[in-house]
């Protein structure tokens, strides 16, 4: 596969994992006195985990996996909320497949479906919008998840929609922001965090630039990363470079496909269609201030907040007590490890997760449990 | 007056509820669609049999059952008569047995093509001879519209296992070679094409075959196997898990030796799915001693199901019952059983 | 988060809707292509983008690829005539 | 860290599409539910299986399969786990066969209570102990809310007919005397006041049950026994009929000696049904020749499953494949086999 | 079971057919010159078959089987529009099970179901008017079919939706009443016809008065039966003695169930809800006068013909060819038997019936091929 | 055509809308009761009357059932008194 397969050439990695080991060297990173890398995105730690960059990069890095799972930060009120409109009969309730196993406080979008609400897995809101066309009387409604990666594409299928006059689609926008977060955690005084590999598909769309304030205020190094596992290797040589060299950059790894401005067309579309919500409320951190979209009054009739009389509480009101025992919120702000957690492997396991980090593969106490990352291939005694 | 019977009595176009009544409906639609073609023995409800290999000391019985449930019911590569048939035949020949017997039990929704159901039988004669097994009693049941999908078809099977063959997932052991017949999750990947929910189009084929030659092949020129299994739902990561568990070993394979299409591979990038998790409908993994596996190897490649066989891994001594890839990358991770259905991902 | 994958156009399917067909391996997909559209639309087929919950994100700048892949070669090469080098191949086979 | 397997990890009320994936839930399901109840020997996918019965010369093996698809799953009498345990072991028995070994195979519909299948399996274990059989080898599917109703089961048996026994329709002679076990239609009543269609309510269990021992009661005292059927769709009526068909004889039956419940007629009468068309699930048809029809009424009054055992009818030599009815008023009519099912009428 | 029993009891059918024997003898009928007498009711036809009476009663006896199965003398345009009206998404299409498999031009209900029509069997219309109370969202039409004894049914039900408000409840009304067609019968020169035995249930509700035409005007005696054996019996014998006795009355052997004047709150009910259209097809008799009901304009919010547009245009307009070679119409006024129709037992079976006579039960056609009338237990040669 | 059985009401289940419950041999259906009712509801307890269709559609007259069966019977004994006899027993077992 083209722009793929050299990317995951396992013959150039030698080059990179030897510059990777001597600058670690350099900056005297050990296991006891590691230098604390975040990868914010979700799709990152997946990627170090399927690979195991985990096991080929020295032991002087530490990997603190972020917030940047949208599945994983979602809270469960708000999964409550997707259930009650997936259970109304004239609704076909769409999602991706990423957020059908993720409980609520009743039930899971799974359960729902199970119970008999019709839900349906789709591959992109355009498909949401074809059954809004062949199904005119259903009320067929999105589920809206993601990051800015994804935000440009409901942006899209709601001006279509409106283009088209369908009257039986809305988006339940539960779009987030990737800056907001990052600047919360780095106000944490608990937080030691020496670098950022920052989200490539984010940021092709909104550009390097929104991450400024990362190297500009709090003087951290940030390298925006490809998929593959040589972009992410690079990207972590690039941070441990900048460390070492006392640097603190917004780099640009992913070229190849990151402008460094971003994509002015999915800019347009997001900006026309959402605002910023005064706040949001993220599974493990709490409300955070301007960082969930919500659909402008210009497109109310795309909004199945307005037209379902669901709207937004904020998680003052409406937030749900998290699971007993739970510590999604101190592994996501990398305070201590998933293996850590009491519940992890006993009860909280991806067949009965009790935090969001087990549902979502890409959530870190998943990726763990599931790739290894807690249990070693050697025999136990 | 005229009593004589009419030629052909079945004219509907499809199944109706009366197709199902015990009548002569019923009858009707048994005998020209069904017994006509399968002719099976006898005019019972109970099929009676009789083989010298089963009478043979130290032979045992082999019997297995599987429900078919694939949606489409045809699809790129074959249809459900063919899994049906198929998937028994494997579930017996993994086992080394000799498949002798099926059974065919079909359940119909009101308002199937009668013209679907011959094809469907028609499938499952010609897969039914290729394996050498006979379909010897059947059963038809119809349910009102919208309780089934089309049709569902249980097959049950019943195979000899020859004196002195033993395969089985808890006679793996370490150093043994985890070999499979061909490309990975062809058959997941043409389902997912073919049902259309994601609007993707491939040029995939499901690899449904039945693996008995294959089998008998790889058996003769290595008669040490200790174990095969077809990897069908869960894929062949849920196969190595289960042997991983029933032997109590460890199971570590290579990232890079896994056979797979590249439309399989694209299918996977764009979803973000597994293909090692991704089902096959003619995919095994066998596991021979290492003095054998070369031998195993090439009796595959000179039969048509196992073409492309080859070796994926090796059995160790790590963990009982855990399984690990060395990626193509030189790590190492855990390839673990799923929890539910594979679901595709976006972000 | 975001997977997303590179797919070439191969065909504009519906002008006025803005969308093309992608490939992506021989698996094809009807993908919006408003994102990239900033010129004929005729010119994107043949041209590789960033495929995204079906719309066609980001067009992928050759150059840009060729000059990290060269960057990511020219870090092996180098490595290659470094003493490094012994501890660089055992962290590659020794730990997993 | 902990990685201790909780002691249950089936914690769902209801299944779900990830209970069918091939993956962890599935196999929590499996065990939990199925296996755990049912035992079956080895954790192959295919039962192995030895029996000295099956050896003896002359012997034959019996193969027949049956899907049950009944709604509701669960009525006044039994579920469709007793059913299709009693509807196979029946199909085995009605031709002389000892019912060794079943498989089953279980379609469940996505939003199926768990409850409700241990119930099910509850049911089939306590019957399979009653008949004798072990439940070997299984398999579960489960489908898209919708695409099924509840669940279906589909059991597969396989039995052994000692050397010597012959019961086949075919060996029906005149003089033969037609003989039932108990009342008529009483699963057909059952079922049809259970669905609550015609909003109709009456006190009829299903007469859903076994008949091996019954059988081989009959046969102990009756060793001439010519052949037995179970009177399921169709009921009583389209037995005669299969039965006349095949043995290329006439059977009159006697309409004063149907043995039928006040409650199933009257139902007949408000829906204008027949009796001899509404279905079974416990009783049969057998044929005895006349000088030993008295000792096989008599000891199958002497089973459980046999207390009403009465004559019905002789087999004459009318017309080939005729069954006529000498009806309570002195006349005589001719039962024939029904179209499809039979509907309630009214005008 | 009460009153039903007592009816079914062999050994009191000794007399009556005794009697019967005799009084045949007394009016010399004999097999080659036999008394035709006409029972009108298909229930009649039924019990004949189901007892053997046929074979019970003298050869001088020959019963002619009237028109009186609402389910044979449909026309088949009517089927067709009840195909139309049940393929409607929203419509529930309600129906005795009686109906199901008539078939139509295109398809019959049976078949219309399999292809996905909503269509629900209930034994009575006050099923349909649940239906319509639990799915406020559907149009549940019911098929109103039959004689005088079950249109009081549908007319109570219609107003017990009007009474309710029900606003998604009709009724597509194919009602026909009995005294046109036999008086058409007796219009026609070719009919030979000595005697009648009058419909039981179809008098519980008109009484018996509406045939006094039959006696006064052409001369013939009519006995109004019961549908136990013992009752057709009986009435049989009535009729014989009549026409031994040279009179032609309106006689009452079903008192038990029948006043004189029928029942006067469901001949209100009929009154209040129907009026007789013009003329109406009957199915191999062709268009009778005055012989179909329908829903009166006040009712016509019930009326499915005007909520769904589909009216009645008569036979002249509307009635499609009966298939090729079809002698029902012959075999319905008695003039040929069934097995003397070309088509009996070959081109028209139960299993494929070409004709409506071969469809139900009671239909002449189907009781002959089921019941044996036309099949000798002897062995054939 | 009009299918009928006697049914016994058991129980007036639903006055305002004329619904009662009736017994066919052990067999419950809720009909309509508004064709028989001509008086107090509660005196048709215990009656029986035709019913078709869910609908109780005629009472039942137990003289004029007594008087139809006596005139049966009558016409039994008045016939065995009969050389007639004869005849009608060869029709009643010669023919069938
Ligand atoms: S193991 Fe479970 S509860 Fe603990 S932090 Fe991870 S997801 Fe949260
Ligand atoms: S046999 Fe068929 S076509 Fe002929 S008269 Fe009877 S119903 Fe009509
Ligand atoms: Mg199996
Ligand atoms: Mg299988
Ligand atoms: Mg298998
Ligand atoms: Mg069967
Ligand atoms: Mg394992
Ligand atoms: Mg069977
Ligand atoms: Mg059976
Ligand atoms: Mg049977
Ligand atoms: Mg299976
Ligand atoms: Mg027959």
């Amino acid at each position: 596969m083209k722009y793929v397969e050299e990317f995951r050439d396992p013959k150039a990695a030698k080059g990179v994992l030897a510059a990777i080991a001597q600058v670690t060297n350099e900056i005297g990173a050990t296991r006891e006195k590691p230098v604390h890398i975040m990868e914010i995105c979700g799709g990152h730690t997946h990627a170090i985990f399927r690979y195991g960059l985990d096991k080929l990069t020295p032991e002087g890095i530490e990997f603190i996996h972020g917030p940047g799972c949208p599945v994983c930060v979602l809270p469960m009120s708000r999964v409550d909320e997707c259930v009650e409109l997936a259970e109304r009969p004239e609704v076909i309730f769409t999602t991706f497949g990423d957020a059908m196993r993720v409980p609520g406080t009743r039930k899971s979008l799974m359960q729902a479906k199970a119970d008999g609400a019709d839900i349906r897995m789709v591959y992109s809101p355009l498909d949401a919008l074809e059954l809004a066309r062949r199904n005119p009387d259903r009320e067929v409604v999105f589920f809206g998840l993601g990051f800015e990666t994804t935000t440009p594409s409901t942006a899209l299928s709601i001006q279509q929609a409106a283009a088209e006059g369908l009257t039986n689609f809305t988006v339940f926008c539960n779009h987030i922001t990737v800056p907001p977060p990052i600047k919360a955690l780095l106000d944490d005084p608990h937080m030691v965090l020496d670098g950022f590999v920052g989200p490539g598909h984010v940021s092709m769309v909104i550009g390097i630039h929104p991450y400024d304030f990362i190297a500009r205020d709090y003087g951290k190094p940030i390298v925006v990363a490809g998929f593959e596992p040589l972009d992410l290797l690079q990207s972590v040589l690039m941070v441990l470079e900048q460390i070492r060299d006392g640097r603190a950059e917004v780099e640009n790894q992913y070229a190849r496909i990151v402008p460094d401005n971003g994509n002015p067309v999915s800019i347009a579309a997001i900006d026309e269609v959402y605002e910023a919500r005064p706040s949001f409320e993220w599974r493990g951190l709490g409300e955070i201030d301007a960082s969930g979209l919500r659909i402008r009054p210009k497109y109310a009739a795309f909004d199945a907040e307005e037209k379902f009389g669901i709207g937004y509480g904020g998680g003052q009101i409406r937030s749900v007590q998290e699971p007993d025992g739970c510590a999604c919120g101190q592994v996501m702000t990398g305070r201590i490890k998933p293996v850590a957690c009491p519940q992890f492997g006993t009860g909280c396991t991806p067949e009965m997760p009790l935090g969001a980090l087990m549902v979502s593969s890409e959530g870190a106490c998943a990726a763990y449990y599931q790739y290894g990352g807690a249990r070693s291939p050697e025999p136990a005694e | 007056m005229n009593m004589a019977k009419p030629i052909t009595r079945l004219r509907d176009e499809r199944v109706t509820l009366a197709h199902g009544g015990g009548g002569k409906a019923m009858r009707d639609l048994i005998t020209e669609v069904f017994t006509d073609v399968f002719a099976p023995p006898g005019d019972e409800d109970q099929a009676r049999l009789t083989h010298p290999a089963i009478t043979e000391p130290g032979a045992q019985l082999a019997f297995t059952t599987d429900s078919f449930v694939v949606t489409p019911v045809e699809f790129p590569g074959g249809d459900i008569g063919k899994i049906a048939v198929c998937g028994t035949v494997n579930d017996l020949v993994v086992g080394g047995a000799r498949p002798l017997w099926l059974s065919a039990s079909f359940i119909i929704e009101e308002g199937c093509e009668v013209a679907l159901l011959r094809r469907i039988v028609a499938s499952m004669k010609v897969e039914a001879d290729k394996a050498g097994v006979q379909i010897v009693t059947g059963d038809t049941k119809v349910v009102g519209k919208g309780s089934a999908d089309k049709v569902f078809v249980t097959t049950s099977g019943v195979g000899v296992i020859p004196a002195g063959r033993h395969l089985a997932a808890d006679q793996v052991r370490p150093g043994d070679v985890a070999i499979v017949n061909g490309v990975l999750g062809d058959h997941g990947a043409a389902i997912l094409a073919a049902r259309g929910d994601m609007a993707l189009s491939a040029d995939i084929q499901s690899d449904c075959q039945g693996l008995g030659h294959l089998i008998e092949a790889a058996l003769k020129a290595a008669p040490g196997i200790r174990a095969a299994r077809d990897a069908t739902r869960g894929g062949v990561a849920s196969a190595l898990n289960e042997i991983a568990d029933a032997a109590g070993v460890a199971i570590e394979i290579d990232e890079t030796a896994l056979p797979l299409r590249p439309e399989v591979r694209g299918m996977c990038e764009i979803l973000g799915l597994d293909p090692l998790y991704l089902a096959n409908e003619g995919t095994l993994v066998l596991f021979a001693p290492p003095d054998q596996a070369d031998a195993a190897i090439a009796a595959m490649r000179a039969t048509d199901a196992g073409r492309d066989a080859v070796a994926i891994g090796t059995v160790g001594k790590g963990r009982a019952g855990l399984v690990t890839m060395r990626t193509l990358f030189g790590g190492s991770r855990v390839v673990d059983m799923l929890v539910g259905e594979q679901l595709p991902r976006i972000c | 988060m975001c997977l997303g994958i590179p797919g070439q156009i191969v065909e504009i399917t519906d002008p006025a809707r803005l969308m093309a067909m992608a490939d992506v391996s021989g698996v094809r997909r009807e993908v919006n292509i408003a994102c990239i559209a900033d010129g004929p639309l005729e010119s994107l087929i043949g041209e590789w983008a960033l495929i995204h919950v079906g719309f066609a994100m980001s067009r992928i700048d050759e150059d840009e690829a060729a000059k990290t892949l060269e960057a990511l070669r020219g870090l092996g090469e180098a490595q290659e005539t470094l003493e490094a080098m012994a501890a660089g191949d055992a962290a590659l086979e020794g730990r997993a």
